[in-house]
């Protein structure tokens, strides 16, 4: 399989509901270290209404799929969180436009587009401490990986060893927006709770083409 | 956690309903929205002034709707930022078609979610602005923050904006008041013990018994430091020190003070912080105009309390003194 | 014990400056004694409304001075009754020759030292008379006790007689409709945590973390049965029932909801317990003309909440309806 | 020494203040089990004001100097306990007259004058765990004694035993005056800490002929 169908991104935003679900408390922890505990909540909350999308989102093109999940989690997230997320799914469909497969050109122009809207509206860069962390090396993997001509499960398993290193990263990081960064100097060997959410998006794609 | 509450994810319902069934005279729900409006709305000609964010720091913001402050509130999860359709409803619903004011703090959520609301507001034909809040001293500001969090003062400029509207000033107007009450206004804060957000069920902090932290956030965000609890003298010289300092306030200068309890601080406690104050400001030179003690803008049941400082001048006095009729702000 | 304060003995006095610093349009200080008076006393022709007790229960009791409501408030040591010539001078003060009611809340200490001002008051020519507040029904009335406690009911009484008072009634006319207040309002509490009076330093009991007490005095009290935490809407109907069944309320009274926080409960509780308070009222046809949500009568930093209800007529709804201006009582 | 003078009096004031505040947080203590907790710290600000008057009081007589402390307790502490202190040394002083030396008899028929005072003004009889407790069976010990002809030093001996008998007593009764009586049963065991103080005073008193 080489490209990604309307089903597949679909069975894509499935899947990913159900594992940041799966991982509410743990992500509430992370939050806990170095925000307010809420973020775990808070993107569930976003995930449950996905959820409740889902059944409706078949019959759309994949850009339609993931722009519907953007305006969803900007409806039922709330917090800083909420328009960053929605803006990241809201941002790659308008990307994808008309198109009916996804390869790893489209995906890599997908995130790029997500990246940029997110620093626009957070007015944040990489190595603050937040999901751009997670979500700049992932977008860069798979832009390399276009330009090299990778196959796509190939390309994503990168993308997801990216975003993870990504989040590693942050640890060392003394957190510059977002309330995490009233923690300063104390947060230094805690990643940041955004960014493993985005760690959990690649993941789910690369495990869909395994 | 002890609460008297229902269920965490409840919370915010519950309580808005009570609020409606307590003062019906003064706001109703927008079905459908976690808004809370004047039922009067929209006032013919008047500007709507619409505030917002997180639960948990009640009264705000619900509690200031009323003749010469707000016309709505959204409220979003406890200490979570609204999303944005709950703030355009609100601009709506408020909407005389004279514009309306969002007063925001300065949080990223809040700024993120009221900007989308800003954006979607001019494709639904109401002319939108927003005021940004950010009166904390304690955070410095730097080209790495998102700047300075918005807390207490945010109350003065509901008050400002609310009563400049309730003139019939004209969107820019009300804008430009509310921006200069912002770049008077100053803040800081201290926490005796942390508060806990019902979803999580546990304080995300601990204080030592002899401990305090000077600077901390309204959502319990780690403050500039953290020390021996000390007398209320010393707490309050510290804060009002560095309020000072900042703006700066000085001799001859004429301010409002608020002395704020967080949510669990008798209020014998703040008027004791309020003797030193007046002490203080006299001391410098600095005179008092209006004094406000009590619960404004809290922390669920943080221990602690904010002092804010709002430098005036003739016509923010003005404003300041006129008559205001809502649910926790009434000014004769 | 984590207390804003400076000093254990000093703290009432350090309360009362800061309080007359904050608000001298309200109240000044009575040099020597533990009592706020209005600036404007005596008003002419007006009967005198003193009230006082222990301190600890602010806004209770100096905050409700001003038009409408106290003329007088006296403020004892936390939680014990001032002396009879803190009383005494607060009646001198505010007397215009009405002759002054003296609103006392049902606990021995106050009753002994009222009483002696009372006498005192004869020989220095200013005619003085005493209501005696006691809305708790929790503690049940017998041959054996000192009868029911007085609590967040007090507030009612106040507002009414002061309202009387303000439109020029007699001292017997004010009287009258004080005690028919005191013989309509019921009132019930429940605790969640202890509160520390400054000079014990530590709490005189303790809850366990899953643990409440129902029935609980302002003073920590202990209270009919201590249980275990449930949710918001049972402890209402618990408090509701209690007090519903006492006076008896029924079908087609119309009354007025005060719902009291005790110190450190976040008002977005007192709402979730307003949203039960409502549903009940309407569920039993008992018809509610005005609610009150806030801090009225605390017990320092107590975490939990009362309940009073007020059954009303029409010269009880006409005087509650009357516009009041104090520090923390307020309506236009 | 059969009678009591009025320097006598001024010693047995001075002495029962610094008593009462030597035992300040005993009584805090007491009266925490059954009540507030402040009993202690109302009665000891009472005895402070006591003794500065004390220097004051030596040109008077003795019931000058109990009426004039009485009147020094009621402006000073507050409480419950102000009005009655007060008035047991106010009713003992108003009792005595111009007297000038106290015998058994005197004492018998102050107290007993304190006693009814007391009653009075609190609404509460014997038996009600409070003050009234060991000051009623003091007052008898001293009656008897004043019948039985009974030397001074051998009276206040057999008052002060009675009144500690009277404070023990309380420990098995239920409260019902004063805050205490919101207690109930669960007071049973702990003793009254008005009663103790009233102990105190009587222990002073036989105290000062030894
Ligand atoms: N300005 C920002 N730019 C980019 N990412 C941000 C920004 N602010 C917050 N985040 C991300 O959002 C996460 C926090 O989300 P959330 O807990 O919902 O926010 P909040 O509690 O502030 O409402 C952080 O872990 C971080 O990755
Ligand atoms: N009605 C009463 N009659 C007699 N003695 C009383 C009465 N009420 C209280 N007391 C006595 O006073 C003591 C409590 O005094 P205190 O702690 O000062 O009172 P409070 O805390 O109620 O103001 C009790 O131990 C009891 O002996
Ligand atoms: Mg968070
Ligand atoms: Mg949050
Ligand atoms: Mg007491
Ligand atoms: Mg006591």
């Amino acid at each position: 399989m080489e490209k990604l169908t309307a089903s597949d991104i679909v069975n894509i935003v499935a899947e990913f509901s159900r594992t940041i679900i799966a991982n509410r408390d743990y992500l509430n922890e992370l939050d806990g270290k170095l925000g307010d505990a809420d973020f775990g909540t808070s993107i569930s909350s976003g995930c449950a209404a996905l959820d409740k999308l889902v059944p409706d989102l078949g019959a759309n093109k994949p850009g339609m799929v993931l722009g519907k999940s953007g305006t969803t989690l900007i409806r039922s997230m709330g917090g800083a969180s909420g328009p960053l997320f929605g803006t990241i799914f809201m941002r790659a469909g308008k990307e994808l436009g008309d198109a009916t497969e996804i390869g790893v050109k489209e995906l890599a122009a997908m995130f790029a587009a997500s990246l940029s809207g997110v620093k626009a509206l957070g007015k944040s860069n990489a190595g603050d401490k937040t999901l751009i962390d997670a979500l700049e090396p992932a977008t860069l993997a798979l832009e390399t990986a276009a330009a090299e001509g990778t196959a796509l499960r190939e390309a994503l398993a990168r993308a997801s060893v990216a975003a993870a290193q990504g989040v590693e990263n942050t640890k060392n990081m003394v957190a510059n927006r977002g309330r995490a960064h009233y923690v300063g100097e104390r947060g230094i060997g805690h990643q940041d709770a955004g960014a493993t959410a985005i760690h959990l998006l690649f993941k789910v794609f690369a495990d869909s083409v395994n | 956690m002890k609460k008297l509450i229902n269920a965490p994810e409840k919370v915010v319902e519950d309580m808005l309903t009570g609020m409606v069934a307590a003062h019906p005279q003064y706001v109703r729900k927008l079905s459908g929205y976690s808004c809370l409006v004047n039922p009067q709305s929209p006032i013919t000609n008047k500007v709507g002034i619409v505030s917002g964010g997180g639960s948990g720091h009640e009264p705000s913001h619900a509690g200031f709707i009323g003749r010469g402050m707000l016309d709505a509130a959204c409220a979003g999860n406890v200490f979570s930022s609204p999303t944005p359709d709950h703030f355009l409803e609100a601009a709506k619903v408020v909407d005389s078609g004279a514009g309306v004011l969002m007063v925001i703090k300065n949080y990223s959520g809040d700024l993120m979610n009221s900007q989308m609301a800003e954006e979607m507001a001019e494709f639904e034909g109401v002319k939108v602005t927003r005021v940004i809040v950010d009166d904390d001293v304690a955070v410095k500001n730097s080209t790495y923050t998102t700047g300075r969090r918005g807390i207490a003062g945010t109350v003065f400029v509901h008050k400002i904006a609310g009563a400049k509207a309730a003139q019939g000033a004209d969107l820019d107007e009300v804008k430009r008041v509310a921006e200069k009450t912002v770049a008077n206004v100053r803040s800081m804060g201290m926490a005796l013990t942390p508060c806990i957000v019902p979803i999580a069920g546990k304080a995300n902090f601990e204080l030592a018994e002899d401990e305090m932290e000077i600077g901390m956030g309204i959502h319990g965000e780690p403050g500039i430091t953290r020390c021996k609890l000390a007398p209320a003298d010393e707490i309050t010289s510290t804060l009002l020190e560095k309020i000072i300092q900042d703006l700066p306030f000085g001799k001859g200068d004429e301010v409002a003070v608020l002395v704020n309890g967080l949510g669990a601080t008798p209020l014998m406690e703040l008027y004791v912080i309020n003797k030193k104050i007046a002490e203080i400001c006299a001391e410098k030179g600095i005179r008092i105009h209006r004094t406000y003690v009590g619960e404004y803008m809290t922390a669920l049941e943080m221990a602690g309390a904010s002092i804010t400082l709002l430098r005036l001048d003739e016509e923010l006095k003005a404003l300041l003194d006129a008559p205001a009729d809502t649910i926790a702000f009434k000014q004769f």
